[in-house]
């Protein structure tokens, strides 16, 4: 076990509890936090990876700001607790609950597999990848324009976004 | 937390020489700190009083000089209540969640620049740790402080909180894009995303070639936008709408007495200390300052004085400027704040573009 | 290789979304500044830009432009027959919803700017020549396609549309997500023809990775074209949404997605490509399966539909399984012919529906047609041909996409799914002459007052009715122009490639 | 060194937990959470290739999925403001009123 392996191991350990927290939690607001934590989690695992501006961006983007609006929204509504219907949806249990096991089982399949295949896992996360030059260089050059669309993006989102949570003028 | 482990000195160097600098610097720059920021409610409430022309505290001790003793030892051991309907859990993380990330930016503050240590001959850097997207971390981290008050507002179950809580969560939301927008000028120009290569480029001029006078006039209108922005983020006065005690009470922080309060007004003169030495190394040169070439221990002493000055500022701004009201505020920041922010950066970057 | 900016014919290449996006802007522009009664303007300057793009799809489409922007936008004769598609029905629907938009006091800027930004995407979509493109492509249009969905924002049904359609079309994108990221991870890279040579050259990191990532694309790429084990959103999505949004999503989106099911199923990952033969049979399977499903779920349940727009949304999921023959027989240009003449009858049976449901969408029941027949007897034959046309009758543009789908099935040897097809075919007649029925030969309750024709009506209908009849009687032309009429079997292999030139 | 089998393993897991929690949670809100589980699992996933094969194109990507995910989430949440304006529930059973 080296350095790295114990700490992947913790923030796995993090990011899985977090994950989990949004399936049981029933309060909106625990799921959102619980998410969060995963959040942190995955930006841990990032910079273990070498890639720091993406696990800085991780923090600032998804816990700083889509979770904020989550949380945000959450209050704004005000919701408390999840109604139960305790009849209502259970086959959707019933679907959900066997197909997550079948998914479980055939990820453990591949990465008992992609362990046997040596082209994959001699290979180690190290070097200059993830720095700001060089995501930044990526974006203006090779990445130009998915760049430029992804603005495209952002203003229909405005747009939308203000559009549907607009007051009706009556 | 994850920035620390993984900066590049812990990967390079021997462990536990190492590990005593640090352990040296934590120490003495969070004991300076927390003495710094108990200090400096007595120093607002002097200024303050100054201003409206009263005396302030001057009963503990010499000129009131051990007042922020007084009120420790009475948030220590007031009672500390829970209200009954309160979501006891997020009540108690609430101010757990708003002072870690506080503290924990001055991890990155950059104070001054290496200095030797006489007789050691170690190089020590004057600053915790050292990670090349310092801002992006220290946004990071500053944007992590919302989730304290958000949950204060929502775990306190009282009206006047939530509305406190929302209040603040939509306007440090609004205000963070200004403000990121308003110093991408300054990023442009030094050209890095490390603090303290920002306050390296300022070096030039006798240490005051401070991006505050560079390419008029778009620095000196960053600066301006920053500065509003930063006062708006740390929810003082006159944006301090989530805790307007007019018609919220006291905000997010109603319910909360002893040292859970204590925990939320110290986050506050923490935040506000990060967010002056942003500005004092983003626009103000950082460390940089006339000898300090010559003399590296001026560093943290210009540092300092910069800091203070817009410590000062910020209760001055208190002492004389009513507040907002919430749709002024909401309307300075969208209309106002941010197409300004943008217009200047595009100004930075043709300037750029044509005279470097 | 160093990084060289872009040339300027590489913006040309990206000409169409240039202008449709410009033409987004200065909409939102217009509205902005407009005086509050002028809503029509919006409109007319939405048509003007799309025909600008237009214009600009015929210019490049006797050029031959090597793939552009760091191999992200491929120019080939696929992109810009779907394209034109695109403009097409970005057109129409503009046309469609000038009226309700006017009636229902509903905001047009920025249904326009929804609509044109839309295009944009769908258009990015066509020329993706990475995968990454191929994503922002469809998430473009996806989240105009939520909004406008939702666009009636007091209306209970319309935002039930809007929450369906977002949370199962973000759930297929994040199986689409994780199957690029994971064929990413097979090939070590995004890039369609980078992909394409590790495939050949058989540099794949770890087999099942490659597998697995089709398979999450198809999925996710199902979802989007609504096929049958992932159509259970699209009749309460089609029902709800605004009329005018229906008429757009069933044809817009839905063209969009098969022009990406072309690129990467039939090019990318086409069992021409060395090595790709067990790949290729793994998703010839699946696709085939999923085909049958959709021809015989969306037929067998559109009979049992009392109202229109779900009849039409179920009839839309079999017509998602007719068009997965062509991919079947790895053929692009019949899925693109077949899209075209889809897209044309659709937009004309939803001008009508939109015509006769008034305001707030209230009258989409059948019964609301009974006894129409004599009372707006115009509306009622054109309702006919596109009826008969997506029944498939001769002489109309149904008839021969399906002959051109079918037939191209059956060459490449899926004898079985062509006849599943065809008897279909026959089946879905049942359902499409009903409307027909009803509004001729029903005694009609309530009394009736014709709906207000105006002139944006009057073109839409005009520009299917055309088009419809044109496509189904005189086909050669467009059929040329994919070069379908002279390409044997045997000259198929360049037809189905990439187009040359490397990435730079 | 970490292995990139188990970041896969991981980032599958966060996915499937993701699908999952789509299909079983009632809630709007957490249904949007669980989205973006899914869409952090695919961005493990592209990170973990890209910084395992040195290239720098899937960390792009991920950026890009961030914007995106963003922009979802701003109109996934107005979507559900627009619903919660006229029906005061956000249980996603109760959005009936069409037959499915």
């Amino acid at each position: 076990m080296t350095i790295q392996q114990i700490v992947f191991i913790v923030f796995a350990l993090i990011i899985t509890a977090g994950g989990v927290g949004v399936l049981v939690q029933r309060n909106p607001l625990y799921s959102a936090f619980s998410l969060i934590l995963s959040f942190i989690g995955l930006a841990a695992m990032y910079i273990l990876m070498g890639a720091q501006f993406l696990g800085v961006i991780q923090i600032v983007v998804y816990a700083g700001a889509i979770m904020v609006l989550f949380v945000f929204v959450i209050m704004l509504l005000n919701v408390r607790d999840d109604e139960l219907h305790p009849d209502r949806h259970k086959y959707l249990l019933y679907i959900g609950v066997p197909l997550g096991l079948g998914l479980i089982a055939e990820v453990f399949y591949v990465v008992t597999r992609v362990q046997i295949a040596p082209a994959i896992t001699d290979m180690h996360a190290t070097g200059t990848v993830g720095t700001v030059e060089r995501i930044g260089v990526g974006l203006l050059t090779e990445y130009l324009l998915p760049f430029e669309a992804t603005s495209v993006l952002i203003l229909m989102a405005v747009i939308g976004a203000m559009h549907l949570a607009k007051r009706e003028k009556e | 937390m994850p920035l620390l482990l993984f900066s590049q000195p812990f990967m390079d160097s021997p462990l536990i020489p190492l590990i005593i600098e640090w352990s040296l610097k934590i120490f003495f720059i969070f004991g300076g700190l927390m003495t710094a920021l108990a200090y400096l409610t007595w120093f607002e409430r002097r200024v303050l009083a100054y201003i409206q022309m009263r005396l302030g505290p001057n009963r503990v001790g010499p000129a009131g000089l051990l007042q922020p003793l007084a009120d420790g030892i009475k948030f220590i051991f007031k009672e500390d209540i829970v209200p009954l309907d309160a979501d006891k859990f997020l009540y108690t993380l609430a101010p757990i969640m708003s002072l870690v990330p506080a503290l924990t930016c001055y991890v990155l503050l950059p104070f001054g620049d290496k200095f030797v240590m006489p007789g050691l001959n170690r190089e020590i850097p004057l600053h915790i740790t050292h990670v090349n997207v310092g801002v992006l971390a220290i946004f990071a981290l500053t944007g992590m402080g919302v989730y304290g008050i958000v949950l204060a507002g929502y775990a306190s179950n009282n009206k006047y909180s939530l509305m406190g809580g929302l209040r603040s969560s939509a306007q440090m939301v609004s205000y963070e894009l200004a403000m990121v927008m308003s110093i991408i000028g300054v990023l442009l120009q030094a050209g890095s995303l490390d603090l303290v290569e920002i306050c390296k480029h300022q070096a030039g001029w006798f240490g005051m070639q401070w991006h505050l006078f560079t390419y008029p006039p778009t620095g000196i209108i960053g600066f301006f936008i920053f500065l509003i922005a930063m006062v708006a983020e740390t929810n003082r006065v006159p944006f301090d709408l989530p805790e307007a005690e007019t018609e919220l009470v006291a905000g997010f922080h109603t319910e909360y007495s002893s040292m859970k309060f204590a925990m939320f007004f110290i986050a506050e003169y923490a935040n506000m200390v990060t967010a002056s030495a942003m500005a004092t190394i983003l626009f103000l040169g950082g460390w940089m300052g006339p000898f300090v070439d010559q003399f590296p221990l001026l560093g943290p002493v210009y540092f300092t004085a910069k800091v203070g000055f817009f410590l000062f500022l910020y209760v001055w701004l208190r002492g004389t400027l009513p507040r907002y009201r919430y749709d002024q505020l909401m309307n300075l920041g969208w209309k106002f704040l941010l197409p300004l922010s943008l217009v200047n950066l595009v100004l930075t970057a043709t300037i750029a573009l044509f005279f470097m | 290789m160093p990084y060289q900016a872009p040339l300027p014919r590489e913006y040309y290449a990206l000409m169409p979304e240039i202008a449709v996006s410009i033409t987004g802007i200065v909409i939102m522009m217009y509205d902005a500044f407009a005086p509050k009664g002028s809503r029509r303007g919006a409109g007319y300057i939405a048509l003007a830009g799309l025909v600008a793009a237009g214009v600009s799809v015929a210019y490049l489409w006797n050029e031959s432009i090597p793939p552009a922007f760091s191999g992200m936008l491929l120019t080939d004769k696929l992109r810009l027959f779907f394209d034109a598609i695109f403009i097409l029905v970005a057109g129409v629907s503009v046309l469609m919803a000038m009226q309700p938009l006017d009636d229902e006091r509903l905001p047009a800027g920025e249904y326009f700017t929804l609509l044109m930004f839309a295009t944009v995407g769908m258009l990015l979509m066509g020329g993706a020549g990475d995968l990454a493109m191929l994503f922002l492509g469809l998430e473009t249009l996806s989240i105009t396609t939520y909004v406008m969905a939702g666009y009636r924002r007091g209306d209970l049904r319309c935002n039930e549309s809007a929450l369906k359609y977002f949370i199962l079309g973000s759930f297929s994108t994040g199986f689409l997500l994780y199957g690029i990221a994971l064929t990413y991870g097979a090939t070590k890279s995004t890039n369609f023809l980078k992909i394409q040579q590790a495939i050949a050259s058989g540099q794949i990191t770890y087999e099942p990775l490659l597998t697995i990532g089709v398979a999450m694309i198809l999925i996710g790429l199902c979802f989007k074209v609504a096929t049958a084990p992932f159509h259970v959103w699209t009749p309460d999505v089609y029902e709800g949404a605004p009329t005018m949004v229906t008429g757009f999503m069933a044809a817009g989106p839905k063209a969009a997605a098969f022009a990406i099911f072309a690129r990467v199923f039939v090019q990318v990952f086409s069992p021409d490509v060395p090595n790709a033969a067990n790949l290729a049979a793994t998703w010839t399977d699946a696709v085939a399966l999923i085909a049958v499903l959709s021809m015989i779920v969306g037929n067998v349940i559109a009979i049992q539909q009392t109202n229109i727009k779900r009849m039409l949304a179920y009839s839309s999921i079999a017509h998602a399984g007719y068009a997965l023959v062509g991919v079947l027989a790895r053929d692009w240009q019949s899925v693109a012919f077949y899209m075209l003449t889809y897209a044309v009858m659709n937009l004309g049976a939803f001008t009508i529906v939109t015509i006769l449901a008034r305001q707030g969408d209230e009258k989409t029941e059948l019964d609301d047609y009974a006894g129409i027949g004599f009372h707006s007897m115009g509306l009622s034959v054109v309702l006919m041909i596109f009826m008969l046309s997506l029944g498939g009758i001769p002489l109309t543009a149904g008839f021969m996409g399906k002959l051109v789908i079918f037939k191209q099935g059956w060459q490449a040897g899926f004898h079985e799914v062509v006849i599943i097809g065809v008897l279909n075919s026959a089946v879905s007649l049942y359902y499409y002459l009903r409307p027909l029925v009803v509004m001729f030969f029903k005694e009609r309750e309530t009394p009736y007052v014709p709906p207000k024709v105006t002139a944006p009506f009057y073109a839409a209908l005009a520009i299917s009715v055309i088009a419809v009849f044109y496509l189904g009687m005189f086909p050669n032309r467009t059929l040329n122009a994919l070069e379908m009429n002279n390409a044997s079997k045997d000259a198929k292999a360049p037809a189905a490639a990439l187009p040359a030139g490397g990435v730079r | 060194m970490v292995p990139l089998s188990w970041y896969l393993a991981l980032s599958a897991v966060l996915f499937t937990m993701g699908a999952v929690g789509i299909l079983i949670k009632r809630n709007v809100i957490a249904v949007l959470l669980c989205l973006e589980m899914m869409l952090n699992a695919a961005n493990l996933a592209l990170v973990a290739f890209s910084s395992f094969f040195q290239q720098t194109d899937g960390q792009l990507l991920v950026f890009l999925v961030m914007v995106v995910a963003a922009a979802e989430a701003g109109v996934g949440l107005a979507i559900v403001i627009s619903v919660f304006r006229n029906r005061e529930t956000l249980d996603v059973d109760e959005s009936h009123l069409m037959k499915l």
